[in-house]
């Protein structure tokens, strides 16, 4: 029999996972990996709001999560969108070369 | 079970009392379906008909407004939706806020590959978007609302595909708007897992059985935490303001009036139905943020502002001193968040954002036709001598300026003193005499552009400016609503004195 | 709108003598470009009719009647209890009636350099705002014109002034405004505080000052908030450094306004808003201000003796001034704020009409340096003449009006701020020290080249300046009916002062003794004599005995 | 037909006003005569009154003419109000009488100058000005006069005002008036919180009837001392008076010797009640400046060369012993000197002035000489003044300086010894005077000589008339300025009738004629002279008196006529004991240094402080805008480190803690 796991521990899988995003975000230059990072960070997000729910034994937590999936799905579209425009203009372009506005 | 499925009844749904959203979808959706089905329509079509539209929302919101002072607040869609004042304030803020930028647009997408429907229906989704953001009674409504928000700004403001800067612009808001939503759905996530819920209503039930001040639920205070970070990042609160400059500057110029103007206003709506309605229990603990986001935030955008020599970007960084204003508000709400007499801080936030939508707009809206000229330059040069070539435009935006920086018999005016006087109610001194300091310095900004308008020679070889007509209708509206509101402001303290009354 | 009209005027006289100059404002914006002559004679029509009006409110004033009269009220923003809510009482009377004679005069005698249309819709608008602040009798009211009044000056200094006055403007614009942040605090937290008391909340100065009654910590906070907005004003040293820049860079027409009413807003406020609202705490601060007074008198007279420009002198001298007029104020005697009232129409006269001859100067010479003046006297003796005028009123000198105020402020100080009164007379010497020198330096001697080309006062110039000649000799020679019509409401408020507080005003009486053969017998029984045999003297006193 | 006292005022007023109008109109000498009528008029009407009073008895010799209030607030009410009583006539009298004379003589002096009109403008204004300061009923009304005779003074002073000279002595006189002014003030707001009134008649009362305490009577006179001290140029505030003699010389005799200048002893004349309540250190006070003063001023005419700063500086002198008679509560005694100075030192100066002008403006006593040949009427006229004031029976001044040094003995010894050593002084600087300019040999002549040198073409009108120049001779001075010339020295020899001291063989219906007339003006102050040692030994006192006037004399004529004995006038007399370069130095170097530190502290420091804060956020905001960097991950960065923060405050802070 194995001991099952402690709903606890999603939680902190789901914090380290949503570090490891926002650290990812802040170290990548190449946009689409950037991009990664966020979605990396909403399935943290939702990887909590299952795990809470279990722990609750609520199911409005899990109903949550298809919301969240379906906007990051059209977060997608969007991101992809302007990321490709850009890319499109000026191939190989980083995040540190979108700097002419500033000050 | 299945005897359950079987009896399964949808909420009740009372459409009317939705009609203002639903409009605004119908619109959208149908202003792309036509717009894609037929040929382009004749000159200023488009936008003739999101400004109905818009007028179309704003006086069914009028309707509900009725509705609500006979009835009372309630909730709608099984208590996802506030059906109260509050909402329907911010509906007409935000559809006023439509209807200028709509008029404004036109012209300036004239020309360009732009001018098509798309981005009249990016408006009324991202209009929809607020609206669904002010209304929410559930925090997931509330990201959803959001998202709509959020991804139509990020693709109008990087609309401009001849810029780089809006390209720039565009990817920077997107990323960092990004990676703010996922700081605010974290934060949703905890709180649900400390009340377990995401409704509202629910949460103050929960939280008024179960809070206990000496042993707070840590949980819960995180996800405040990481909440208040997206909340700030959308209203452009320091030290969450970084992204706000370079996006204004960037975007196109009606879109940025739209985001300064609609944006805000969703997003402060947000954080009340958040902070002040959702978390009073916890007031003694985020309201101290409050208070210091609205420092840094006056400081930070008051004092960025005077060094700057891009009209667009100093009035960004004003808006963001704004920001710290209404954050005073919000200070002062949160003093007596969730008691029964909610104090003047509410109303004082609301009537501030629906005025400052207008002032920032009309100013926007100058702007955008003083570049028509300079082709895209927005720099205080662009306006030298403002008032030789173009008299009616100078004094415009000398009145929009100059409510800006609240001079009495201007809506400026009115919104600063009621938002003081919350604080001041409220005993928050400190706060209340910084904000009219910082006022002070920022009053430097605005000077600075009268100064090139005013006192300034044009630069020889420099045409009048023509104003187009339907952005001429649109400032000259926010020039009257500002004059007037400056003089006769009771009616719309009146009203905006019931949000405090909302659905619970 | 509940309306309620007083006083023997049947229609609102009060409202009409601030709207007329706004509608006269507005037309002139209204006019076409193409008629570059009709905005200035539409700008004399709406000033004039303006002067009319505060004239015929001076003359149905009501002599001896403290309160305030011709009073308008009418609900403007009811939630927040806000009212329009204008009267006049002894103290503003004739500071209307001084800006209502001001502004014509101003209009008449000095001709914008460019773009007449503007220059006189700000001028009217001015006029406007003054008039409000004077006039209104809710805070709110009185803010809102208090703060507006800066709009059209900066724009008159910035866009009519000299060489710096982009810099001048700015720096006027925002030390003012820095000011009146803290009185919007203060006037919030004076009503939400005075709400409690009246339980309700109103923004009418009547009410709170009569109502509402403050602890004392918090009343003197309020006080603060609120003096420092009118020490800006005034100004008080050593928040002056803004007036001298104003008053150098702005247009003549600016510096006479500035000088002649602006400043008085100051003043005025501490008297109306200051003392009246927070008896207890302005009676308590009173060595402050005493202090602060005696400083500027002191020191704005020795740093105008330095001055090298005519402008910045008399704009110093303005300084040592308003310091006189602020001792009067906070030395609570009848004699002094008697004074005090009647030095703010004075040094609006005079400076008023100092700053009008320094601009004729420039006008003709096209600098304010008074190392490349001299001699004028021997071309333009008249000219001289009269400024030599308005220079011994401005000097103090007796039978002129500068020195009634200066003399009522200094012997009603004497009695309850002695040392003070001491020093400030001194300043009365320093007074004429700069002002001779500069005289001496200006007009005496032989003129050089360029002063030889120096033309003589012409009629029209005569003609405005007339009028303040006459005051000046007037106000010096019979003061009275001015006195009459200021001494009940100054006694008022000084009543006002000591129910609030401890203080009890001295006044002397005097006694007739009996004349023995070398006065052996004391004067104790005498000196603490009950007044009647007082009031006896003086009757006899007023027949000539 | 007292209550016409306002006419007095009243006519110079008028003449004042139509001048101002039609002044240019009426022109030379029309406007002259004009202004001269006037003052006469006044002086009718100041004898109508005078007559008015004799007919009525002592005690009814007091009348107040009230006008209208003129300053009243609350308990302070002051009237214009005239006091009409003897002493206010006897001031009216003779400042009228002599005032009109210098009038009638300016006529011919001012001849031909082009501001004419306006100098019989100021005339008459001052006339004005000081008839309101000896009538006024209270201490307002005379400080009224007080500054109005102080401005005319200031704008006759600079008349030629292109003379950067004049322009400066004008503004000093005005200035050092007003130091003095500030003790007249002072002592009006002592009065009024104190008594309750500043009218004479109150105050008077009160210090007679001992109402007004010793510490408030010695306030009010020390600090209207200070008032006389500056008027009436005495020690430390002289130094405006030679500086005076810039202006035309009838002013110099009108204003800065006759008139304006004994305001201050008017002054404590009229105060005398409450100078005897305070306290018993003021008199001796008063008196020792005035000695002191006199003494110190006697040495300095000792050695001046310019024919009016020798009688500057006796003036001041002989102001000196007023305030010693004021001093030794010789009210009588100071009015009676100041009656009979004023006519012999206005016929002294009158007669310089008549001088000067036949000498074509030339000032230096070293270019005059031998005159008595060619103005012979001025200079017998002169020397009744040089008799009168070096104190020469029976001319009029000695019997006043006399009646003076009796009452200085009466007080004290020393009192009396430095005024004879000054009376002795003045009688050798005003016989050096008088020998230098009409007598020994002529010296002008040699500077004609020289002006006779080819290179001046002749016949050419010399622009500058300063100095004495070729071809000329001095002439007498017309009729119109011979007039007063003789008019005063009759008066200077009479004007000791007025009060004759009782001594053998003077008729006792003559004697003390003026001491009844002004009885009940100083009866409270006037000291009791009568049974003292000095009192009985009057006969000594006149001889040593007379005996000094003629030491005097007599030294003079050896030194400079027959030139015996050496001269003896060291640098330190002719430079005024050095005390007027003294203020001056430290005026225009510590002092403007003062001046300037505080007008620098005020640019520097008070408004640095005002642009050094605009200067600061600006500097705030440059270094803030280096965070704005545009990097995409560094603003992430930012928000993070917020949030972190944010969950810092949250979780560890409101949380665990």
């Amino acid at each position: 029999m194995i001991a099952a796991i402690e709903p606890t521990w999603y939680l902190v899988l789901a914090s380290v996972l949503f570090g490891i995003g926002a650290f990812g975000l802040l170290v990548r230059r190449n946009p689409l990996i950037m991009f990664m990072c966020i979605e990396l960070m909403l399935n943290a997000a939702n990887l909590t709001f299952v795990a809470l729910a279990v722990q609750l034994g609520d199911i409005n937590g899990q109903t949550a999560v298809f919301f969240v999936l379906v906007v990051a799905a059209a977060e997608v579209v969007v991101g992809l969108g302007i990321i490709v425009s850009i890319l499109r203009r000026s191939p190989g372009t980083t995040a540190d070369d979108l700097a002419e506005l500033k000050g | 079970m299945l005897a359950q499925v079987d009896t399964f009844v949808g909420p009740d749904v009372q459409w009317f009392a939705l009609s203002p959203m639903l409009t605004l979808l119908g619109g959208a959706l149908g202003l792309m379906v036509l717009g894609a089905l037929t040929p382009l329509w004749p000159k200023g079509l488009y936008a003739t008909f999101t400004a109905a539209i818009a007028i179309a929302v704003g006086v069914l919101a009028m309707f509900q407004w009725d509705d609500i002072s006979d009835d009372g607040p309630s909730t709608l869609v099984g208590g996802a939706i506030a059906f109260d004042t509050l909402s329907m304030f911010l509906t007409i803020t935000i559809a006023i806020a439509l209807l200028l930028v709509t008029l404004l647009t036109d012209d300036f997408l004239r020309g360009t590959p732009n001018d098509g429907p798309e981005i009249y229906a990016l408006y009324m989704v991202a209009a929809l978007g607020g609206i669904v953001m002010a209304s929410a009674n559930d925090l997931i409504v509330l990201f959803l609302g959001l998202e709509m928000l959020s991804l139509a700004l990020y693709v109008l403001a990087a609309s401009n595909r001849r810029s780089l800067q809006s390209a720039e612009a565009g990817i920077k808001y997107f990323v960092l708007g990004g990676f703010a939503s996922a700081f605010f759905l974290y934060g949703i996530a905890l709180v649900y897992g400390a009340t377990g819920t995401t409704n509202i209503s629910e949460m103050i039930a929960v939280l008024q059985t179960s809070v206990d001040v000496f042993h707070p639920d840590t949980l819960a205070l995180a996800g405040i935490g990481l909440m208040i970070v997206g909340l700030g990042f959308k209203v452009a609160a320091a030290p969450f303001h970084v992204w706000a400059p370079d996006v204004y500057q960037g975007a196109p110029t009606p879109i940025t009036a739209f985001m300064a103007s609609a944006g805000k206003a969703a997003a402060f709506a947000a954080m009340l139905r958040v902070l002040v309605i959702a978390l009073p229990f916890y007031r003694d603990d985020w309201r101290p943020i409050i208070w210091v986001l609205a420092l840094l935030s006056l400081l930070v955008g008051s004092t960025l502002a005077i060094v700057q020599n891009n009209v667009k970007r100093m009035l960004a960084y004003s808006s963001i001193s704004h920001a710290g204003f209404i954050l005073v508000g919000v200070e002062a709400a949160a003093h007596s968040a969730g008691e029964a007499d909610a104090g003047s801080g509410m109303p004082a936030v609301v009537m501030y954002l629906m005025l400052y939508s207008v002032l920032v707009i009309g100013s926007f809206a100058v702007v955008a036709v003083v570049q028509r000229e300079t082709n895209g330059d927005a720099s205080l040069d662009a306006f030298k001598g403002l008032v030789r070539r173009r008299p009616t435009l100078a004094i415009a935006m000398t009145v929009f300026l100059l409510a800006q920086a609240g001079v009495p018999f201007t809506s400026g005016f009115i919104a600063k003193f009621g938002v003081i006087q919350a604080a001041v109610d409220e005993q928050s001194y400190a706060i209340a005499i910084i904000a009219m300091v910082v006022a002070v310095i920022a009053a430097f900004m605005y000077l600075r552009i009268m100064v090139s308008m005013w006192l300034a020679d044009p630069a020889d070889g420099s045409q009048p400016v023509p104003v187009p007509f339907l952005a001429g209708l649109a400032i000259a509206a926010a020039v009257t609503f500002t004059l007037v509101v400056g003089v006769f402001p009771g009616w719309l303290i009146d009203a905006s004195d019931t949000v405090t009354s909302y659905a619970r | 709108m509940l309306a309620s009209e007083t006083g023997p005027i049947a229609f609102p006289i009060l409202t009409a003598i601030v709207l007329v100059p706004i509608v006269g404002a507005l037309l002139v914006a209204l006019m076409p470009k193409s008629r570059p002559e009709y905005p200035k004679m539409l700008a004399l029509l709406s000033s004039v009719g303006t002067g009319a009006l505060t004239l015929w409110l001076m003359a149905s004033f009501e002599t001896g009647d403290a309160g305030f009269q011709f009073v308008s009220k009418h609900m403007w923003i009811e939630p927040w209890g806000i009212s329009w809510h204008l009267g006049v009482d002894g103290i503003s009377l004739f500071l209307v009636v001084l800006t209502g004679v001001l502004f014509p005069l101003a209009i008449v005698g000095i001709d914008p350099h460019h773009d007449g249309k503007p220059y006189y819709a700000w001028l009217l608008l001015l006029q406007a705002g003054v008039l409000g602040s004077f006039l209104s009798l809710d805070l709110f009211v009185f803010f809102i014109f208090f703060e507006i009044v800066l709009v059209p000056m900066y724009f008159l200094i910035g866009g009519w002034g000299y060489e710096n006055r982009v810099y001048a403007a700015t720096k006027f614009f925002l030390y003012t405004m820095l000011g009146s942040a803290f009185m919007l605090v203060g006037l919030i937290a004076t009503v939400a505080l005075a709400s409690k008391d009246l339980g309700k909340t109103t923004f009418d100065l009547v009410e709170i000052a009569e109502g509402a009654n403050f602890a004392a910590s918090t009343g003197r906070w309020l006080f603060f908030a609120f003096a420092i907005a009118f020490a800006v004003k005034v100004p008080i040293f050593p928040l002056h450094t803004w007036l001298p820049d104003a008053h150098t860079q702005a247009p003549t027409a600016g510096s006479v306004v500035l000088a002649g009413v602006m400043l008085k807003l100051g003043t005025y406020g501490f008297l109306r808003f200051g003392l009246y609202l927070f008896p207890e705490a302005s009676y308590w601060s009173r060595h402050f201000w005493l202090t602060l007074a005696v400083i500027g008198i002191i020191y704005g007279a020795i740093v105008a003796t330095m001055q090298m420009d005519l402008k910045r002198l008399v704009a110093y001298s303005s300084v040592a001034h308003m310091g006189f007029i602020v001792l009067g104020i906070f030395a609570f005697t009848t004699q002094s704020m008697s004074g005090s009232a009647i030095q703010m129409i004075n040094h609006g006269v005079s400076t008023g009409a100092l700053f009008l001859l320094v601009g004729m100067i420039y006008d003709r010479r096209k600098t304010r340096k008074i190392s490349e003046l001299t001699g004028i006297q021997k071309v333009a003796p008249i000219f001289a003449a009269s400024f030599m005028i308005v220079m011994l009123s401005s000097i103090g000198v007796p039978g002129l009006n500068g020195f009634v105020g200066e003399f009522l402020i200094l012997i009603g100080s004497f009695l309850t701020a002695r040392w003070w009164t001491v020093v400030a007379t001194a300043g009365v010497i320093l007074a004429a020290l700069y002002l001779l020198w500069a005289y001496q330096r200006v007009f005496h001697g032989e003129p050089d080249e360029e002063n030889k080309k120096f033309r003589e006062l012409s009629l029209k110039e005569g003609m405005v300046l007339l009028p303040f000649l006459g005051v000046i000799v007037f106000m010096g020679v019979y003061p009275k009916p001015v006195l009459d019509r200021i001494e009940p409401t100054v006694d008022a408020l000084i009543t006002h002062v000591e129910d609030h507080t401890d203080y009890v005003e001295p006044e002397p009486i005097v006694q007739i003794g009996v004349v023995s053969e070398h006065g052996e017998d004391d004067g104790e029984e005498g000196e603490h004599d009950e007044s009647e045999d007082g009031e006896e003297v003086e009757h006899e006193e007023d027949e000539g005995e | 037909m007292a209550e016409l006292v306002w006419l007095i005022p009243a006519f110079p007023l008028f003449g004042f006003l139509t001048i101002l109008v039609f002044g240019r109109r009426f022109g030379d000498p029309f406007a002259g005569w004009f202004a001269t009528a006037m003052v006469f008029a006044s002086f009718i009407a100041s004898v109508g009154v005078y007559s008015d009073l004799l007919g009525m008895n002592e005690e009814d010799r007091e009348h107040i003419e009230n006008l209208y209030s003129w300053v009243p607030v609350g308990n302070l009410q002051i009237d214009l109000a005239f006091l009409v009583d003897p002493l206010s006539i006897t001031m009216c009298l003779f400042v009228t009488g002599i005032g009109g004379l210098i009038h009638l003589y300016s006529i011919g002096y001012m001849h031909g100058d082009d501001k004419f009109s306006k100098f019989f403008l100021y005339l008459n204004l001052f006339i004005f000005s000081m008839t309101l300061l000896v009538l006024g009923e209270n201490l307002l009304v005379t400080f009224l006069g007080w500054e109005g005779v102080g401005t005319c003074s200031y704008l006759l002073i600079a008349f030629w005002q292109t003379r950067e000279s004049a322009a400066t002595a004008g503004k000093k006189a005005f200035i050092t008036n007003r130091v003095g002014d500030w003790g007249v003030m002072l002592a009006m707001f002592l009065a009024f919180s104190t008594v309750g009134s500043i009218s004479y008649s109150v105050l008077n009362n009160n210090a007679e009837s001992g109402l007004l305490s010793e510490t408030t009577a010695t306030g009010i006179a020390v600090l209207l001392f200070v008032g006389a001290v500056g008027k009436s140029a005495q020690l430390p505030l002289y130094i405006w008076l030679p500086d005076a003699m810039e202006g035309p010389t009838p002013v110099s005799a009108l204003i800065h010797a006759a008139t304006m200048v004994t305001a201050g002893v008017f002054l404590m004349v009229r105060i005398n009640p409450i100078l005897t309540v305070a306290a018993d250190w003021v008199l001796p006070m008063i008196a020792w400046i005035g000695v002191i003063t006199a003494l110190f001023a006697a040495t300095i005419a000792l050695a001046q060369t310019d024919i009016k700063k020798v009688l500057a500086y006796s003036t001041i002198s002989q102001l000196g012993y007023m305030f010693l008679a004021i001093g030794s509560g010789a009210y009588i005694a100071a009015i009676f000197h100041m009656v009979t100075h004023a006519v012999f030192k206005a016929l002294l100066f009158l007669g310089s002035g008549s001088v000067i002008h036949g000498m074509h403006d030339e000032q230096d006593m070293n270019k005059m000489g031998k005159l008595f040949k060619y103005m012979p009427i001025t200079a017998s006229t002169f020397i009744v003044g040089w008799l009168a004031i070096a104190g020469v029976p029976p001319f009029s001044g000695f019997w006043s300086k006399d009646e003076i040094l009796l009452f200085a003995l009466g007080d004290s010894v020393a009192l009396y010894v430095i005024g004879i050593i000054t009376a002795l002084l003045t009688a050798l600087y005003m016989t050096r005077m008088v020998i230098m300019t009409f007598f020994g040999e002529a010296k002008w002549t040699s500077f004609a000589n020289e002006d006779e040198m080819p290179e001046v073409s002749p016949g050419e009108e010399p622009v500058e008339t300063h100095g004495a120049h070729g071809e000329f001779k001095p002439h007498e001075s017309p009729i119109i300025m011979l007039i007063p010339l003789v008019v005063l020295a009759v008066g200077g020899l009479l004007a000791g009738l007025i009060q004759l001291p009782s001594l053998w063989g003077v008729p006792d219906s003559a004697e003390h004629q003026l001491e009844d007339w002004l009885h009940p003006d100083v009866a409270f102050g006037e000291a009791e002279i009568a049974g003292t040692w000095a009192d009985d030994h009057v006969m000594l006192l006149v001889i040593i008196a007379i005996s000094a006037a003629l030491a005097g004399i007599l030294l003079g004529w050896l030194i400079y006529q027959r030139k015996r004995v050496k001269a003896w006038e060291p640098t330190l007399f002719a430079n005024g004991w050095y005390y007027n370069w003294a203020v001056s130095w430290f005026m225009g170097n510590p002092g403007r240094e003062g001046f300037e530190d505080v007008a620098i502290f005020d640019s520097k420091v008070i408004d640095g402080a005002v642009n050094g804060v605009g200067v600061a956020v600006r500097e705030v905001a440059t270094t803030e805008k280096k965070t704005q960097s545009g990097y995409l991950r560094q603003y992430a960065g930012i928000i993070g480190i917020g949030a972190v923060l944010l969950l810092g405050w949250f979780v560890v802070v409101r949380g665990i803690l």
